[in-house]
């Protein structure tokens, strides 16, 4: 019972930094502390996955998250000089205006109705989260979902063409 | 273990969708909405791994990880789209940089 | 641990076949000194037709595996034998600019023809992930192509608007998906989340399918540029080059009605269920809205446009709005599912058909004809033949009978008129009568104007063409014709293949 | 006692054990390294401060602390103050997951001689080790130095580089351990030298070890600090206690690496030839013995490296590591990969390993002496 409170407790503080890091990643015009929020939310989110007994999850989300990808965010934040400009979409997105309220209304009633279904028909039950081994995870990864792991492969053979073809100078 | 992180982690993930949403929306550097996008897909994430365990289905962790991989492809192309962009603005049109700040 | 040797899964040949010519390219283009655009096109166009040979003879109608994750239904096989023919006819129209603007051929190709993969599975596969990766596969394609042109600040910015959109859309896609996979009891596939969805296990599952369809309907509609969310549409259009516009316009939109009538069929009223079929009418009234919404703004806002690119856009969003009224008439039940489908499938032909004359007559001009509508004044005196298969292509985008669009609208709209849509009906002939004007202005141009006295000197040469081009276009204009006056061979043509 | 405050007891014993024996590794290591290059280079090397200059480290750690602290202007405080933690660290939590021993029974609990034991121990290492790039391109930026911001650009590109090879060599390990567990890694090589995987496994080690140089930044790949020709690198503004953090953190990591390099190719607490004495704590300290006994070696041989090889240039570290470390360590995994699959014997493994790492000793080295006379 003492480990269940010390595991609410944690889960509490987790969630809490979750919360405020992605509100600073949010709001915030600093990218380069945006960034670091956003590694700390994505660390708290793989503690959350520890307290629900999924290791495996938790530990690719520091491994590929906040291990390459947001290295990556921070390395070419570097690169375009951050101190002083920043590439800006307000000149790409000319006319933000109709855009934003669009998007905003379509939004919210997106959001108003996935809560309202959710929370008006979920009931409290009792039932045991369970740890699964790796070779569990792989060997579902390599039958039932086979094709979505080869797409996986060429999905990251066009990104790497891709970011090559764009990012290379002429 | 207990039946109340299931309910606490959906509306966590919610919460976390909604703030990458507003990100997305309030946010005028490209970076930094990119950033939003990435809050919404972890929102995903969770929400994906809460149920996988809620339902005891073992090939949770193994979703979470096609998730990150489209992640990670769209990190890399994105970004070199933006380093592009940046270099085409800042050298060709100076103006245009220049209307850039802020 | 022993080793069994697999059999040969004709299910994933096409897939095999179209990466397989890709990599081909790729690591060709690696020991090839010279650029080559002709012949990387033709080994794309290699891939792409041995894809089809394999689909049309190796797989039959309903095969399936996987635990019924891929499935390739009468509806998702012929969708992926159209879709086929359309990368045809994009490589086949992109000859000209990547020959000519430097498009870098072989990663162009390469990754044109994964996209083409890319849009295959979305429209076979079952099962959310595949659908969610392949989704991504079209989009990162399509990133890269629009942003690849050189020196082009117009493409660079082409490019960052689709990602953001693109990447903010996945966002919704991904909780839509987790919602999906949650309501499903934890399974992505589409025939759980149906039985999940008929006999939920409780009140809480059938509550996250329906959220979840949301958020994936809202990711959709990204994509498919329905009405709120298609503010991107006209400006990458008009910035990236013509064919990935093109691209972008039909195959990604017509994958992309495959792809959500799969996800959708799920929700498909079959049984009476109160609370179901309740819920279920949020559905339908949210597609009603999105197609009356696609129907007016298009084409309401394809009026004013002055540029060619972008008054394609509008109406293609116009086309998502007819198009949605056939998922819409699909998603109620009242009509026979195969019909729709048929009728769907007979638009969508038709559609990739002449948007890929429109199109490929815009690539064939170049700059000019990517340009405003008033450079098209005087181009049946230059060029008679460009200024017929435009003026065919779009007719038939307008409508006029014996054209393959007056036969894939009459279809559409007799399905919707027996289920009883009569004002969405109304509302799209009306349309249609409203396009007619913007269309028809571009063949006035063309044929009563006098190009400008000052580009007259330097473009009086008839345009000059690749035999590759020239081939696409002929078979566009003469398939669209060809199916507008024997539309019997149209789906005759659908049932056996 | 209470059970559950017993285990914590317990934990923070471990972790105050391994962090001091990670932290007090650091001015061995540095005492060690000055004194084998000064033998290297037919030297002294230190020996005035104590009997044969062992208070060296010990007077220059003290001198250090006394330093003022100077943070120049215009660096961004919040960030230049985080950077060193942020590099030391990973290291030391990646520290935790080291088996420093065979598991010890002490009045009747069998207590393993790791923090942290657990299924994914390995991936742990892996996906904490990698956060410490934060440190390091943060450390170049917050300093408002622009030789300082290219050089955290430029270690942490040479990072994730070689972090590839590094994560992909050990794949063959993987595959033919079927584990990701290190305790689970170590228990598998015990009975004699023969049952290491360096045997099973050359080719994998080679790129590994190399991978392992790069990452903890050892010469020939130590160009973030290369202060002759590029600046000092990411450090540059940093002085007293904080360039000291920095120092610690590249020992220290080195000293971890080393150990994981000997838990995973050399069999890491387990003895040459097999033997115990029955009584547990008594195998625990032969274990931690040995153990350390092959860090040593390791280490040694990190000096030797750094007293013998040149620097390489930063094109060719890239080169390096790209187009040769990178596709090797792929080609190493598929073949393990097709061996395993057909369940060969493990000395077949092994000779085949060896004869992949010589040919590709003798084409690389024959491209790089072609390159070199075509460059003339």
């Amino acid at each position: 019972m003492r480990l269940l409170s010390l595991q609410y407790a944690f889960y509490a503080f987790l969630a809490t930094l979750a919360i405020l890091s992605a509100a600073y990643v949010a709001f915030s015009r600093k990218t380069v502390y945006a960034v670091l929020a956003l590694v700390v939310a994505m660390l708290s989110l793989a503690g959350i996955f520890l307290l629900i007994q999924s290791p495996f999850a938790a530990l690719i989300q520091v491994f590929v998250y906040a291990g390459a990808i947001l290295v990556l965010f921070l390395y070419v934040i570097m690169l375009l000089n951050p101190r002083q400009a920043d590439v800006t979409i307000r000149s790409v997105f000319e006319n933000r205006g109709p855009f934003l309220a669009a998007a905003g209304v379509f939004v919210a009633g997106f959001f108003f109705l996935t809560a309202k279904w959710l929370l008006t028909v979920y009931t409290v039950e009792r039932f045991q989260f369970e740890e699964f081994s790796l070779i569990e995870v792989a060997s579902r990864l390599l039958t039932d979902y086979l094709l979505p792991f080869e797409l996986t492969s060429i999905l990251l053979l066009m990104a790497i063409i891709g970011a090559v073809l764009i990012a290379k100078r002429n | 273990m207990d039946p109340v992180f299931f309910p606490a982690n959906l509306l966590l993930s919610l919460v976390i969708f909604s703030l990458g949403v507003m990100g997305v929306l309030w946010q005028r550097n490209a970076l930094s909405v990119f950033m939003s996008i990435e809050l919404m897909l972890n929102a995903g994430n969770l929400a994906l791994i809460s149920f996988a365990q809620r339902f005891g289905d073992s090939a949770g962790a193994g979703l979470v990880l096609f998730i990150m991989t489209v992640a990670a492809a769209e990190a890399g192309v994105g970004l070199a789209i933006f380093i592009r962009l940046y270099r085409q603005r800042n050298t060709i049109e100076l103006d245009k940089a220049h209307e850039l700040q802020g | 641990m022993t080793v069994s040797w697999p059999t040969i899964e004709w299910t994933w040949a096409p897939l095999v076949l179209l990466s397989l010519a890709a990599g081909v390219i790729i690591a060709g283009d690696l020991f090839v000194r010279a650029t080559r655009p002709a012949l990387w096109m033709q080994l794309g166009l290699l891939g792409l037709l041995a894809a089809g040979a394999a689909v049309v003879l190796q797989i039959p109608p309903n095969a399936s595996a996987f635990n019924q994750a891929v499935q390739y239904d009468g509806f998702g096989r012929s969708g992926v034998l159209v879709l086929l023919a359309g990368g045809c006819l994009i490589a086949l129209i992109s000859q000209r600019p990547v020959g000519r603007e430097e498009l870098p051929a072989a990663e162009y190709f390469a990754l044109l023809l994964l996209a083409v993969l890319g849009l295959v599975v979305l429209s076979i596969s079952f099962e959310l992930m595949a659908i969610f990766l392949s989704v991504e596969m079209v989009s990162v394609g399509v990133y890269v192509l629009a942003g690849v042109r050189r020196g082009d600040t117009r493409g660079s910015e082409a490019a960052m608007k689709y990602f953001v959109l693109a990447a903010f859309s996945a966002g919704f896609l991904v909780l839509g998906l987790a919602f999906l996979y949650g309501g499903a009891e934890g399974s992505t596939l589409l025939g759980r989340i149906a039985l999940a969805a008929h006999r939920p296990a409780t009140p809480f599952s059938l509550g996250c399918i329906l959220a979840g369809y949301a958020l994936t309907l809202a990711g959709f509609a990204f994509k498919l540029t329905l009405v709120p969310f298609h503010l991107y549409a006209a400006d990458v259009f008009d910035g990236a080059p013509t064919p990935v516009a093109a691209f972008l316009a039909v195959l990604s939109k017509a994958a992309g009605v495959i792809a959500l009538i799969h996800i959708l069929s799920p929700l498909r009223v079959v049984d009476n269920d109160a609370l179901q079929s309740a819920l279920m009418q949020d559905f339908t009234g949210l597609l009603w809205i999105f197609a009356a919404l696609g129907i007016v703004v298009g084409n309401a806002a394809a009026l004013v446009q002055r540029r060619i690119k972008r008054m394609l856009a509008y109406s293609t969003i116009a086309h998502s709005g007819y198009l949605l009224i056939g998922v819409l008439v699909f998603l109620e039940g009242s009509v026979r599912g195969a019909e729709v489908e048929t009728a769907i499938l007979v638009y969508l032909t038709a559609y990739v058909l002449m948007n890929a004359g429109a199109f490929g007559v815009a690539a064939a001009l170049g700059p000019a004809g990517e340009g405003e509508i008033e450079d098209y004044a005087g181009l049946a005196r230059r060029s008679p033949a460009l200024a017929l298969a435009m003026t065919i292509a779009l007719l038939s985008l307008t409508g006029i009978p014996a054209t393959a669009g007056f036969v894939g609208k009459l279809t559409l709209f007799a399905r919707a008129v027996e289920a009883d849509h009569i004002a969405l009906v109304v509302l799209a002939v009306l349309g249609s009568a409203v396009s007619a004007y913007y269309y028809l202005r571009v063949v006035v141009y063309m044929y009563m104007r006098d190009s400008a006295p000052e580009t007259s000197g330097a473009e009086a040469d008839p345009v000059p063409l690749e035999f590759g081009h020239k081939i696409g276009l002929i078979f566009s204009t003469a398939a669209t014709v060809f199916f507008g006056i024997f539309p019997q061979t149209l789906l005759f043509l659908l049932k056996i293949l | 006692m209470n059970e559950f405050l017993l285990d914590t007891l317990i934990i923070v014993i471990k972790i105050g054990v391994v962090f001091g024996l990670v932290i007090g590794s650091v001015p061995v290591l540095v005492l060690a390294e000055r004194k084998v290059l000064g033998w290297m280079q037919v030297r002294p090397g230190p020996n005035r401060v104590g009997p044969w200059g062992l208070l060296q480290t010990l007077v220059d750690g003290a001198k250090v602390f006394f330093k003022e602290n100077i943070i120049p202007d215009g660096v961004e405080p919040l960030t230049y103050r985080l950077a060193p933690l942020l590099v030391i660290l990973p290291v030391l939590i990646a520290a935790s997951v080291i088996p420093f021993g065979p598991p010890v029974k002490i009045a009747g609990r069998e207590i393993p001689l790791a923090i942290a034991d657990f299924d994914l121990s390995l991936l742990f290492f892996f996906a904490v080790a990698t956060l410490s790039v934060y440190g390091i391109v943060l450390a170049g930026w917050s300093s408002n130095n622009k030789w300082s911001l290219m050089g955290g650009l430029r270690s942490s590109a040479q990072m994730f580089s070689y972090e590839i090879t590094l994560s992909l060599s050990i794949v063959g390990i993987l595959l033919t351990s079927g584990t990701f567990r290190l305790t689970a890694i170590v228990g598998q090589q015990s009975g004699g030298f023969w049952h290491w995987n360096v045997f099973l496994q050359p080719l994998g080690f080679v790129l590994f070890l190399l991978a392992a140089i790069a990452e903890v930044n050892r010469t020939p790949f130590d160009l973030p600090e290369a202060e002759s020709e590029l600046t000092g690198g990411f450090h540059t503004e940093y002085s007293g206690m904080r360039f000291v953090m920095f120092y610690m953190s590249e020992y220290s990591s080195v000293f971890v690496m080393s150990s994981l390099i000997a838990t995973l190719f050399f069999g890491g607490y387990n003895p040459p030839f097999p033997y115990t004495f029955g009584t547990s704590w008594f195998d625990g300290a032969i274990g931690l013995f040995w153990l350390l006994a092959k860090i040593g070696a390791l280490v040694f041989f990190f000096i030797w490296l750094r007293g013998t090889l040149p620097r390489l240039r930063y094109d060719e570290l890239m080169m390096l590591g790209w187009k040769i470390l990178f596709p090797l360590a792929f080609l190493n995994l598929i073949f393990t990969a097709i061996l395993v699959a057909l369940n060969w014997p493990g000395w077949l493994l092994g000779l085949v390993g060896a004869g992949a790492l010589v040919l590709t000793d003798l084409v690389v080295s024959q491209i790089l002496w072609r390159r070199r006379r075509a460059a003339g």
